[in-house]
């Protein structure tokens, strides 16, 4: 007697975030066992990479993560610095700490979109994924892509702000910050929101630890880890932030999480763009591009991205390629430790928010 | 009989196109509400055209084709048991009662052809459709019944008669007509009851295999659909209407304040549902079917 | 003619010791008397059609006349026993297979309790009914033990309880034997109607204990599910669709032929113009109408969902009769004559499904409409009708007993009458979609539609539910004319339905069978003359962009309402069965020693059983009258 | 006179077929990223009647947005050919074209109209949602003009199809 | 910093080399690892960030890295440990660190290394009817191999 079945969610599934398959058993409506099956977005970056000089990786490390590649581009500015013992001048800090805490904010008003669709509320996606392109177009002045920037570069950024683009900048900010009022009635105050996802994959403080959860999930469990604070890169150390926590480690508490750390991430803007020199260099000279060694050596360069830590393992051999790059994405832990054991005894119902809130992002798994 | 023919052929024409306009009045409107321009007008009446134009149609069996055909009899049949305007079509040869079971015909004409596409979406999609519809019967029983019995009748036509000149059940039957309207949702799968087709979860649920033809049916479905349930809303509460065009705007209005609430709220877990309509909607219910006997 | 209805009543007793003693010449001469005989009696039943007898004599006991009579209500549950009757004869041909089960003295059996339920049907004095209600719960026992292991316990289950309920009626009977002396139904009558309130009580509430038991009222109903499933496919039917009936039919002779509406509300108090009595009934009814829906949905055995259903429909019938209005009865006769026929067809397309497969587990099957696509058509009937949507039969009784609930403003009642109905729809479409909807496994690839002599049957009741569907009149003419001896006002009808003003809206189920069949056409022909779709394989599916296979579990069909089973399980929690269950297995404890020696399997010892009982009936009859 | 009619019918069905276009929800690859955009209130494809759904049954478009591995390719052919006719594909960004910046990897296929018929395609890395909205524009008028045949080429060359598709699935 | 760094020089066989503020390597032989490992999360060093592996073909080694975290101390402590090329074997840390399950499905697919007590390794994870050698050693010429199996777009028209 069979009483069990087999669903597939992804790849092409709109409960999936991205091109990933999840192969779910249930019985009745309860998830009784779930694989996820990744592998559909593998370009084998970390093979490429060996492949090509530092400078041509730069035009390949944004790609590993789409919804946020900053990060990549930091972490890999920074393994290499690391090895080549560079230090950033002081302007450059603040201006990537910006970037940064733009894509952040960027990534988590996509989130907020794509969490609210899981749940059945357009409205809010539609609003949502148009506010983000607001962020998309700050991107574009100052590198001319929308998407990927390659603007973050070992030494410092790539160029300095175009004139006036703090105000924009600015503007964008305070015009998030009305944004966030209206999505908060449209949706963090909406009762049917918290109905569906209080008490949903709870990752309790002891299980995010043991099963080495970073990010929203581990600060939604009520441990405040974050790269930003423990191990401050670009010009964190000089600004003043919170780390929000919450306890219950559900659903819930995850998306506010993410709602409060969109918050923090505008506040810092305001504070990087006030503190900021106005003057200054913004990229230590690199070598020639073709001669530009990288001493020998290993090292593991990280940032706090929108889902966690994210890292680099860099080792150079002391030639003009990389030797070996690993990269450390927090989905992937996410997805195999957390969501796996989480979905089972769920709801079917629940499933694409659960991995909605665990924030899955499938090119980090598969890079 | 000529009169006849002629209605039989006009009536179901005006459900349809009266379930068009509100189609794609809905999609202007919501694009609206998304801060969004929306699509031409027109919209809907490509893409049916465009589905019952496709080159090529897949099919899982006899069964699955026959689906969308008996929901939409089903529908059509639905529509003549409602009076419009003044229209009393074939209101003698079957109740409210039996309306309520007509309008199901078209549900098991679906589900069934749904059932038949082997695929576990589709499935689950039905088996919540099911469950969604026992969970809106009870309090629309319950109201069905308050309305008979405050006219003492189940003739759906002479309950139009009964509220002529203003005297709308909504006026007698306050509790009722708000619980009526709560119904209607669930009956017509709106946010927050999506849960049917819910793309998230069981993408689309029912009509997972459909494509071409079949979806272009279920689309004119749909059409007709929203013409029976919101005017079964006028007539039962509104008074119907005494031309077509006071008709309309009744129906209108009721379905303009529905889409208002209708992309402001996240959907319901199916058995949430359940328990929501067994709950509020039916307590209040109850209530004003007591006030009903009482008097 | 008088003499013929001692004739009917023999003919199926003759016929089945013919068949046992045929059976042992050659397995075909038994078919050919089980058939031939079954189908005199329906031919005897058919000439009585509309006639009313009165009181043929054929016997005394106890200084009371044993008396047969028959009338047009009779004639609806005659009609009702010897056409299924017939139909389940020829479908046990095909069904029962002789290397399976010892068949020497099935036929015998079968037509026992067709002849036994006859003899109820035609009885006209307590004794005789006393006496084939006895027979026929003995002899539809040891049909229900051929299924196997398993059903010999529901059938400890079911006799334990029919003794129960024999019980009760015997007090009864024995009751009103020593006030009246007299056991004819007219005596009776009298004797109750100059008798004070008290005595009407007990007298009805221990009568109708042992009819709510064979019609499997809540709470009396626990015997139902098992023996019902547990039965072979072609007991089932029988059971479910006819032997349930007898309860309803007991339970109209005493209300209506004993008692009356009048005469009930004189001696007692009255709940919505509905005597206190009738009104505890209705409840109890609509309690099994929700109850019983509720079971059906969580169900995961075929048999078991339309056992738990038969519940629920008996629950109309009994609420139908209860009613005490025109109206009401005679939407709960109608009901009784159509919940015969869909549940018997449901049954019988259920039975040929096992048939085949051998398995009735809803979470086995699935896709079968592509290999079985008759017997799918039946059953898909079968369902529509008892979901009772237009325009098939189920919906114009159902419809009856909803107006008159309205007329009588018996609100609370109508509102579960109505979520029954509602839920049928979980239910039925639970049934046909996990036996023939969804992905077929592959080791059904080769089944085949069953063979012509259990389709037959089939299709006989499948097109039943059209004719009394469309042609409602047909049976009111039957129901109207022998409500009116029973002095109920006649309640105005037409062949397609019913005038404004019988009920609080009209009906005319030949209007909407046409408009649907029109607008059916209408639709069709536009989707005709669209471009042609091509027929895929059940493995070229939309699985989220993977490729399906037939390894992969790809049918959703255990636990199909899982998450429904969430809100009502505080509902199903109130475990009324495990009550029972424990005094059944006390029972069981005590019996065991008994049961053994009694029950050995060995049916040619069954049969003398019957005759002992009987006589140890009437023994008992005779000491109780004197103990009186 | 006959097939006068009939080419009248096939052109009434092209205008009405360009006017109501659905887009496969299928997120091939990095392109998928400037999608919700395009698809949402700041550019709104809704505007030309074009929608994102969920099933390949129901859906008209497939985008394969950006670079195809091996594995999705066979997840793209099942999709495709689970389409109804007609269904029109296009290639978005340049790793559909050439590979772009994945020329040298072992994992990704270099050219997508080997494999499944492409009517279209947008250069870029990614394109911008005015590229997708005018590259829509563009099929939209392919479509009109009866020039975007794709799924007739895929019938006819069915073999050459399949051909490369097995070299490369094994 | 310097009284964890001690902490960690306690373990037995390890060599601990501080690269730089919050940077330690710490060098295990092959059958040390996982003993090493569990010390360290005992010391504290809760959370597994990535074990990947280099292929050393030069030495014929693979380098197998585990980069921990300790939220207490913050800081990052990368064990390395060297193993055979040819039969490579390791054993698996998962029951230490749950998150090493997934790592280790990776590595024995990327590199043909064979994982003991992971019932996953082995199976294919992210390439499918995988028949080369495994992508990611040193001797697999991904250009090579894309050139033999792609065929590449070299002018217009070409297509049919």
């Amino acid at each position: 007697m069979s009483k069990s079945y087999e669903l597939f969610i992804g790849p092409n599934h709109p409960g999936i975030p991205g091109n990933f398959s999840l192969k779910i058993e249930l019985e009745g409506d309860t998830v009784i066992s779930a694989k996820g099956d990744p592998g559909y977005l593998h370009r084998a970056f970390e093979k490429a990479m060996e492949g090509r000089y530092y400078i041509q990786n730069l035009a390949l490390i944004p790609r590993i993560c789409v919804p946020e590649p900053d990060i990549n581009e930091a972490a890999y500015a920074m393994a290499v610095e690391d090895l080549m013992g560079v230090e950033i001048p002081e302007r450059a800090k603040y201006i990537r700490t910006i970037v940064l805490e733009l894509a952040r904010a960027a990534n988590y008003t996509f989130w907020m979109g794509g969490f609210a669709g899981t749940l059945g509320l357009y409205t809010l996606a539609q609003w949502s994924f148009g506010d983000r392109d607001y962020a998309l177009d700050l991107f574009a002045e100052i590198c001319g892509a929308r998407v990927y920037h390659m603007y973050i570069w070992p030494g410092g950024v790539r160029r300095d702000l175009p004139p006036g683009w703090e105000d924009k900048l600015l503007g964008y900010v305070k015009y998030m910050k009305e944004r966030l009022i209206d999505y908060d009635n449209i949706f963090f105050k909406n009762v049917m929101f918290k109905y569906r996802t209080k008490g949903i994959a709870v990752v309790t403080k002891e299980q995010a630890i043991e099963w080495g959860a970073t990010g929203p999930i581990l600060k939604a469990a009520g441990v405040a880890q974050d790269v930003r604070k423990d191990d401050p890169y670009a010009a964190y150390e000089y600004l003043d932030f919170e780390i929000p926590t919450l306890t219950d480690g559900d659903s819930w508490s995850r998306a506010m999480i993410r709602r409060w750390e969109l918050e923090n991430s505008l506040n810092i803007i305001e504070q990087a763009v006030k503190k900021m020199p106005k003057k200054g260099p913004v990229w230590e000279k690199m070598p020639n591009p073709l001669k530009w060694y990288v001493p020998e050596g290993e090292t593991y360069a990280k940032v706090e991205s929108a889902r966690g830590e994210h890292g680099f393992y860099m080792v150079s051999d002391g030639t003009g390629k990389p030797y070996r790059v690993a990269v450390r994405g927090a989905s992937h832990t996410h997805m195999f430790t957390i969501a796996e054991k989480v979905l089972i005894g769920q709801r079917l119902a629940d499933v694409s928010h659960i991995l909605v809130s665990l924030d899955v992002c499938p090119p980090e798994i598969d890079r | 009989m000529v009169k006849m023919i002629l209605i039989a052929i006009v009536a179901p024409l005006l459900a349809f196109s009266i379930g068009l306009s509100f189609m794609m009045i809905k999609r202007k409107v919501v694009a609206r509400i998304q801060r969004r321009y929306g699509p031409t007008i027109i919209q809907p009446i490509f893409d049916i055209m465009k589905l019952l134009l496709k080159e090529d149609n897949i099919s899982h069996g006899v069964i699955f084709s026959l689906g969308p055909i008996i929901a939409i009899a089903g529908s059509i049949l639905s529509v003549f048991f409602i009076p419009i305007a003044g229209l009393n079509m074939l209101t003698g040869s079957g109740d409210l009662i039996a309306l309520l079971y007509i309008m199901a015909i078209g549900s098991l004409g679906m589900a069934l052809g749904a059932g038949d596409s082997a695929n576990p979406n589709a499935s689950i999609g039905i088996s919540r459709a099911l469950t969604l519809m026992f969970g809106y019967d009870l309090p629309l029983v319950i109201i069905v019944i308050s309305v008979a019995l405050q006219y003492h009748t189940t003739d759906l036509s002479a309950i139009v008669a009964a509220q002529a000149n203003g005297h709308w059940a909504l006026w007698s039957l306050p509790l009722s007509a708000i619980v009526g309207f709560v119904v209607t949702y669930g009956a017509l799968g709106e946010h927050p009851f999506d849960i049917i087709t819910a793309p998230h979860e069981v993408a689309t649920g029912p009509m997972v295999e459909y494509g071409g033809k079949h979806l272009g049916f279920l689309m004119i479905n749909h059409a007709f659909h929203l013409y029976v349930e919101i005017a079964l809303f006028v007539d039962l509460f509104l008074g119907g209407a005494s031309n077509i065009f006071i008709f309309y705007i009744k129906m209108f209005a009721v379905f303009f304040i529905m889409m208002m609430f209708d992309e402001v709220l996240p959907r319901f877990k199916i058995d949430d549902a359940v328990r929501f309509f067994w709950k509020w909607p039916t307590v209040v219910a109850l209530i004003s079917l007591i006030i009903v006997l009482v008097k | 003619m008088n003499i013929l209805l001692e004739i009917m009543l023999a003919t199926p007793f003759i016929g089945g010791l013919l068949a046992f003693i045929g059976g042992k010449v050659h397995r075909w001469v038994r078919y050919a008397v089980a058939v031939t005989f079954s189908f005199l009696t329906l031919i005897e039943a058919l000439v009585y059609y509309n006639a009313t007898i009165k009181g043929v004599v054929w016997g005394s006991l106890f200084g009371s006349k044993l008396v047969l009579q028959t009338n047009p209500i009779s004639w609806l549950f005659l009609f009702i026993v010897t056409a299924m009757s017939f139909l389940i004869v020829i479908f046990s041909i095909g069904d029962m297979e002789e290397d399976k089960i010892k068949l020497d003295s099935y036929y015998m059996q079968l037509l026992f309790v067709e002849g036994a339920m006859v003899g109820i049907v035609l009885a006209g004095d307590l004794i005789t009914f006393f006496m084939f209600w006895e027979i026929m719960s003995w002899t539809s026992y040891f049909l229900i033990i051929y299924g196997g292991k398993k059903s010999v316990a529901a059938g400890y289950k079911y006799i334990i309880m029919s003794i129960i309920g024999a019980y009760s009626m015997f007090i009864a009977i024995a009751m009103l034997y020593v006030k009246a002396h007299s056991l004819v139904y007219a005596d009776v009558a009298a004797t109750l109607a100059h008798s004070s309130a008290t005595f009407v009580v007990w007298t009805v509430v221990l009568l109708g204990i042992g009819f709510f038991v064979k019609a499997a009222v809540m709470p009396l109903h626990t015997w139902l599910p098992d023996a019902h499933s547990e039965a072979p496919s072609p007991v089932s039917p029988l059971l479910s669709g006819v032997l349930i009936k007898m309860g309803a039919y007991g339970l109209f002779i005493v209300l209506y032929g004993f008692l009356s509406v009048q005469l009930a509300g004189n001696i007692m108090p009255s709940v919505f113009s509905t005597p206190i009595l009738l009104y505890i009934i209705q409840w109890l009814a609509a309690l099994s109408i929700v109850l019983a829906t509720f079971l059906a949905i969580m169900q995961e055995d075929a048999k078991r969902l339309l056992a738990y259903s038969s519940i629920s429909q008996i629950g109309y019938v009994v609420l139908g009769i209860a009613t005490g209005t025109s109206l009401g009865v005679a939407g709960g006769l109608f009901h009784a004559l159509n919940h015969a026929i869909f549940k018997g067809l449901l049954f019988l397309a259920v039975g040929a499904v096992i048939y085949r497969t051998g398995t009735r587990n809803l979470s086995d099957l699935g896709g079968l409409v592509k290999k079985m696509p008759y017997t799918f058509t039946a059953l898909l009937l079968g369902i529509i009708a008892l979901a009772g949507v237009p325009p098939l039969n189920g919906f114009v009784s159902k419809w009856m007993i909803y107006e008159a609930l309205l007329q009588k403003k018996e609100v609370f009642l109508l509102i579960m009458a109505f979520i029954g109905s509602t839920g049928a729809f979980l239910y039925v479409y639970r049934l046909i979609h996990s036996i023939f909807l969804g992905q077929l496994p592959k080791k059904y690839e080769n089944v085949k539609d069953v063979p012509i002599l259990m389709q037959f049957p089939i299709w006989v009741l499948a097109v039943l539910t059209i004719v009394f569907g469309i042609f409602p009149g047909l049976a009111m003419n039957v129901i109207v004319k022998g409500m009116k001896l029973f002095g109920f006002k006649p309640i105005a009808y037409t062949l397609f339905g019913f005038p404004q003003g019988t009920a609080m809206g009209a009906l005319k189920v030949i209007n909407i069978s046409a408009v649907l069949v029109v607008a059916f056409v209408a639709a069709w022909v536009l989707f005709l003359i669209l471009s042609k779709s091509r027929k895929v394989s059940q493995y070229d599916n939309y699985a989220a962009g993977q490729v399906v296979t037939p390894e992969l579990k790809y049918n959703y069909s255990f636990g199909f309402y899982m998450s429904f089973g969430r809100v009502i399980k505080s509902i199903l929690k109130l475990g009324i069965e495990r009550i029972y269950n424990y005094w059944v297995d006390a029972a069981k404890v005590f019996g065991d020693y008994y049961m053994r020696r009694v029950y050995t399997g060995n049916l040619e010892t069954y049969n003398s059983y019957i005759v002992i009982v009987v006589t140890i009936a009437a023994v008992a009859i005779l000491l109780g009258g004197k103990l009186w | 006179m006959e097939k006068m009619t009939e080419e009248q019918v096939k052109s009434i069905a092209n205008m009405l077929r360009k006017r109501s276009l659905w887009m496969i929800h299928y997120c091939t690859g990095c392109g998928a990223m400037e999608l919700p955009p395009t698809m949402t209130s700041r550019y709104d494809m809704e505007r030309f009647g074009l929608a994102p759904y969920v099933t390949s049954r129901q859906a008209d478009i497939l985008l394969i947005t950006g670079y195809l591995n091996v594995k999705t390719l066979r997840r793209v052919i099942t999709v495709y050919e689970q389409m109804l006719d007609p269904k029109y594909v296009i290639g978005f960004g340049s790793c559909t074209l050439n590979g772009g910046v994945y020329w040298d990897s072992y994992a990704v296929i270099k050219q997508l109209d080997r494999y499944i018929p492409a009517d279209l395609y947008i250069a870029g890395c990614m394109p911008r949602p005015e590229a997708v909205i005018s590259a829509f524009r563009h099929l939209m008028e392919l479509i009109d003009s009866g020039k975007a045949d794709g799924y007739k080429r895929y019938k006819r060359n069915l073999a050459y199809y399949k051909e490369n598709q097995r070299k490369v699935l094994g | 910093m310097m009284d964890i760094v001690d902490k960690i020089k306690g373990i037995e066989g390890v060599k601990v080399t501080v690269q730089r503020e919050n940077r330690i390597f710490v060098d295990v032989s092959e059958d040390k690892v996982i003993s090493t490992l569990y010390n360290m999360k005992l010391i504290g060093f809760h959370q597994l960030s990535v074990q990947n592996v280099i292929d050393r073909i030069k030495d014929n080694k693979f380098e197998i890295f585990y980069v921990l975290y300790s939220r207490e101390y913050k800081i990052n402590a990368i064990v390395r440990t060297w193993i055979d090329r040819e039969n490579p074997v390791i054993k698996t840390a998962d029951k230490i660190y749950p998150s090493a399950h997934t790592w280790e499905r990776e590595i024995s697919e990327m590199f043909g290394i064979k994982v003991d007590g992971n019932e996953d390794s082995g199976k294919p994870f992210i390439l499918e009817n995988w028949k080369d050698l495994p992508p990611m050693r040193k001797d697999f010429d991904s250009v090579k191999y894309s050139s033999e199996h792609f065929v590449f777009r070299h002018s217009e028209g070409e297509n049919e």
